[in-house]
């Protein structure tokens, strides 16, 4: 089989337009709280949702606007959602963290790790009522330190569960690096509790299209979860407004803001040996500057690698279409919201 | 009616539940051996044998019942809770809420709860009122088998999320597993009302959210639960010694409270005291004291509760629990005599 | 006494507690950033960065204190302590019980706490309620910069463990993480005098369970902490123009509460009105109804707290959450007037 | 180095001799609730104990007598507290699963699971405050599905913490074969979360001892955290009374208890097909017997095989020792607690 490049790509750009449209609604404050997008994330929820079927099931995590506009759900709905409007998806009630689509099975959460036993949940009543049917985990790589979805993986072992744990290893976990605060290597930890185990280049949507199909096929047909490691770039930042970002965006201001206490505290009393604190500092002025490299690192855009699959001609009619759509699903929007 | 003991009455109703209708599950650790009967039944699928796993367990139990099944899950000892928290506090009862009521959470959690055996009291807490400080929960306390059963069956009928407590001392399998052992040189104070009695066959639902009369009474109203019901009952056959006639109300929930039973009863013998087996502060006597002050009923008002945490040592246990004594003496402190 | 913000307070008091005594040390997630000053100047052995394992690392705290340190433990936001609450419930304050008195746990959670920027509930709760059921911890909850230092302070000094919430309205840089986002499009009804204010400089411990009268009044007695605290005196003063006088304690701990203070206010104004940001149910506000009524004060009582899940949209939330105008009615109605 | 087989056995007799005792005051109701006997796991005991020094941590869980025994504990003060008296370790108020040392930095939990982040905190204590000290965690091969648990084996690694992990793994977790309800191998799952693993026969000592001190002295040197997989029978059932070992003991009585009601569900309606239902049955009836087999696996026991080790003479005399220590505690125990 091979993967149809031009509906993953149509589903990548809804994808991008759509979060794109959501950081513009939020910059103008239009959109409260937290707002994580999933940029950075297409391809591989293009790629695994590709796999699934009516009736399959999602556990989301706080990035989950890519899988739920990838799995049809309404724009305007979730538009109206995040602005806090009566018609929006779960009536203004749940915003963007908490998404919940009951008629696409599809459900968010923003406390890090608990998509994945709500996905071994999913599954277990697919096994009962819906034969066939699988239930998909999406969660990043931070949360792969998280007790209840280290649990699950054991749970889906213990219980042949169908299925499959979707791991979105952007390295950063807010402002730390995951590898920093992680033992071992998140592939063997899987296969240690009896998954079977996949890596997959996450910005490269074809690849986790291939890959995806395997473990969801080995879920649906009864053959044990699945784990999937897909590494993907976190464009960005950890939310909008990413503090860490804005260093780099807008160095004078931001260094004015976070420079002068930091120096303070270089100097307060009493003092540690000096060179212990320059290590100190050297810490944080080493992850900001990681982060600064990785920013920029924008060829790892799994849209940018997947439009040269295509002929510039199909990317831009599909660029197009998406774009249409997603303005006219915030047209509609919009005007709900301020009519009323 | 059949009489049953408490343990025989919940997994009687669990049962019929169970064979009524395919969507009703059960799982948790050892319930291959715990509810062997239902395995037998009902077949590993509908019986899942969990690991110790909590957490995840109790959240899938979560996701299992927002796409389409009836959970029934096991958590050992309520005590056990704290390590899976999250699925009840951020999950079960937030989808309904979040969702814009589009989505809910038929699930049951089921679990021991409760002292008088020895355990000590990171196994023999209650914890109803901690459970019941999240909105959008229903936490069950039954005292007898026809309760218990009852309230099982509206537990499981229910489309939200429940908790269900089983008091080890009224279940004749827990107290046996967890403090006789099958000894015979150890005794322990059995209400034998709340552990055996007649129940309906086939089980009658049992309104959640209703108290129930359980003696009549002029001069103070207690209210109880549980095996805390039983206490209270006993005190107030000492009090009728006393020239007391002690009203006593079974709550048979710690969430929702039944408002209109505890108004009138308060409103009619002026006096109340809460007797809770659950920790003092913070809990069910607290709630019950700001609705009647809510109301405007300004009556007289103690409590006999757990103070602090439950000893190990069976004569300080005794203490810290709600016994006859500590009720007594509230009950005549607040009529004005003294004990 | 130099001015500062709520958060400035909190670390110039963690940072002093760190200096004076090495035992003091700081962990959890993103520390290395969120408290990147006390990083530079006590170094990485003392600030820990923590995986997201917040059950494991507030455990592991609960064992460090016991094995001599005095760890302030960061869970992030108290929502999340739902994953970690055994070490809490089980643990830390068992310890002392069940060891007879002869080993203690100086343990200090700090947690953001509380709502009011359109994160919704999963992020927004208070918790305090739920926390202060646990026999054997203190819960802090300042509402100005002086007394966030001076707590901070003395939940590192105690001996036995302490939740020390912060609240993200008061606190400038939760607020703008979650909140505003370097946005200028967006706006919070901030309580200034909450979010700054003067710190004594070396800072002065606050006592634990003390509260304090914010403002003087002969009709009513408001009592609140955190933000509610705000709320209160903001309605205080549009009540003085319905000719009503109102006093506000802040209560500052939510557990252990002072009983003194609230019983002479409640007693001298005769009306008891319990702001809460927390939820209505099983909580703090129900404790307070308890310890008047356990003292035979035959007040009149109200209470404004969180009813329900707060919701998202900001409109919902607003309501949902204690404001001006649902404290103002509900004095209103406790004084026999109307809105 | 060789392993002081005398003075481990000497341990192991003490341990023995301990909880026989603590079995007979249980049987005559002088101890009350759930007693979960360490029998059958002297050999991890004292093998890890043996490479402990003053002001090393220990964390236990239900089965903390033997640790404690090991350590030093004064027994006649375990003895009273596990009766209750106001004399004993915790003035009473512990009991048995909650015991409590501070001068030996020991304390057990009935929660399961927990013994382990709790030795991280003691690790991380010891190291700011007691450099070369370690912690020790003793758990079940069942309580490494807990989260926390598996939190902490990450912990252990990303602080490098001087932590060993010891797993008795006695294949039961109450009335649950463990392999039923696990995935993968706790080996490579310890592994795969960086800890230096190592397996070992947990009935042979001087093998335990060799194992352990590896662990330990790694730790010790700060050079990470460790892992010991242990085997050892579980020789006493979950606890003392179990009802699944009391089928074996009292057969007659206990399936005249257990029979009827199954066979009643077996026969109940609505019917499931007849051979499911025997089905089920069997799963009940393999679970039973294979309890009885292991039961009868007494050659497991670690004593016997450590006796193997010692001249008969001197096994005896070790023996004796032990048996007069544990007498001795129990008359002044017991005394204490008739006088009160
Ligand atoms: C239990 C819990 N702990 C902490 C948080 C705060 N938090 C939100 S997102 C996040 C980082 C998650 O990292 P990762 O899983 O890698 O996802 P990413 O944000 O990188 O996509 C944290 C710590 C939370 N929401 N829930
Ligand atoms: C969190 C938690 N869940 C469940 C229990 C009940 N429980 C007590 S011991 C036990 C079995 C533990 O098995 P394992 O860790 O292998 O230790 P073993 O008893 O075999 O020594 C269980 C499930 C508990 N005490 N704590
Ligand atoms: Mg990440
Ligand atoms: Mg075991």
């Amino acid at each position: 089989m091979v993967p149809d490049v031009q509906e993953l790509y149509r589903q990548m750009a809804r994808m991008r337009r759509f979060e794109e449209k959501l950081a513009e609604l939020w910059n103008r404050g239009l959109i409260s709280g937290e707002m994580h997008l999933g940029v950075g994330e297409e391809a591989v929820a293009a790629g695994v949702l590709a796999h699934l079927e009516e009736d399959d099931a999602m556990a989301l995590d706080h990035r989950s606007t890519p899988p739920l506009v990838g799995r049809g759900v309404n724009m305007e709905s979730l538009l109206l959602e995040m602005m806090g409007h009566p018609d929006g998806l779960c009536g203004g009630r749940g915003g963007h963290m908490h998404l919940f689509s009951k008629e696409r099975l599809a459900a968010s959460s923003g406390i890090v790790g608990s998509s994945a036993p709500l996905a071994c949940g999913f599954a277990l009543a697919a096994r009962q009522l819906r034969p066939g049917k699988v239930a998909v985990a999406f969660f990043g790589e931070g949360a792969a330190n998280q007790g209840m979805l280290l649990e699950s993986f054991n749970l889906a072992v213990a219980w042949n569960l169908p299925v499959v744990f979707v791991c979105k290893d952007n390295r950063w976990a807010i402002t730390t690096r995951s590898r920093s605060v992680t033992g071992g290597c998140l592939l063997r930890r899987a296969r240690s509790f009896g998954l079977r185990a996949f890596r997959v280049d996450g910005t490269r949507v074809e690849r986790v299209w291939a890959t995806a199909g395997k473990a969801v096929g080995r879920a649906r047909a009864g053959r044990g979860p699945g784990f999937i490691l897909a590494s993907c770039p976190r464009m960005e930042g950890h939310f909008l407004g990413d503090p860490m970002l804005r260093v780099f965006r807008e160095p004078v201001r931001q260094t004015l803001e976070i420079g002068p206490p930091l120096a303070r505290a270089l100097l307060s009393r009493p003092l540690a040996a000096l060179p212990a604190r320059a290590l100190h500092m050297g810490i944080i002025g080493k992850a900001l500057a990681t982060l600064g490299v990785e920013k920029y690192v924008l060829e790892r855009d799994p849209l940018r690698r997947a439009a040269a699959l295509l002929s510039e001609e199909t990317r831009r009619r599909i660029e197009d279409e998406a774009s249409r759509e997603v303005e006219e699903a915030a047209r509609a929007a919009l005007a709900a919201v301020e009519g009323r | 009616m059949p009489e049953m003991t408490f343990a025989q009455a919940i997994d009687y109703a669990l049962g019929e539940a169970m064979a009524a209708d395919e969507r009703v599950i059960t799982l948790g650790e050892d319930v291959a051996m715990l509810r062997r009967e239902l395995l037998v039944r009902f077949g590993p699928s509908r019986v899942l044998q969990a690991p110790i796993s909590e957490a995840a367990f109790l959240a899938a139990g979560v996701g299992a019942a927002m796409a389409g099944l009836r959970p029934v899950v096991e958590i050992m000892m309520v005590d056990f809770i704290a390590v899976a928290l999250d699925a009840l506090l951020n999950q079960a009862t937030k989808v309904r809420a979040f969702s814009g009521g589009k989505w809910n959470v038929p699930l049951v959690v089921r679990a021991a709860c409760g002292g008088g055996y020895g355990d000590a009291g990171q196994h023999e807490q209650c914890l109803w009122g901690l459970l019941s400080g999240m909105p959008g929960i229903s936490v069950l306390v039954p005292s007898n088998p026809a309760d218990a059963a009852g309230l099982m069956l509206s537990a499981i009928q229910c489309d939200e999320p429940v908790v269900f407590l089983e008091h080890k001392l009224l279940s004749d399998y827990w107290l046996d597993y967890l403090g006789r052992g099958g000894r015979e040189t150890v005794s322990f104070d059995v209400p034998e009302a709340g552990a055996r009695g007649e129940v309906p066959k086939p089980p009658a639902p049992v309104p959640i959210g209703k108290a129930k009369k359980a003696r009549e009474g002029r001069d103070i109203a207690m209210f109880g639960l549980g095996v805390s019901l039983h206490r209270c009952l006993e005190a107030a056959q000492e009090l009728e010694k006393d020239g007391i006639s002690a009203e006593v109300v079974d709550l048979r929930s710690a969430c929702p409270l039944d408002r209109e039973m505890i108004l009138s009863s308060a409103s009619r013998t002026g006096r109340v005291l809460v007797v809770d087996e659950d920790y003092a502060g913070y809990g069910l006597s607290g709630e019950v004291a700001a609705l009647l002050s809510e109301e405007g009923l300004k009556v007289d008002f103690a409590r006999v509760c757990a103070e602090e945490v439950v000893p190990y040592a069976r004569s300080l246990e005794d203490e810290v629990l709600p016994n006859r004594r500590r009720i007594r003496e509230a009950a005549l402190r607040l009529c004005g005599g003294s004990a």
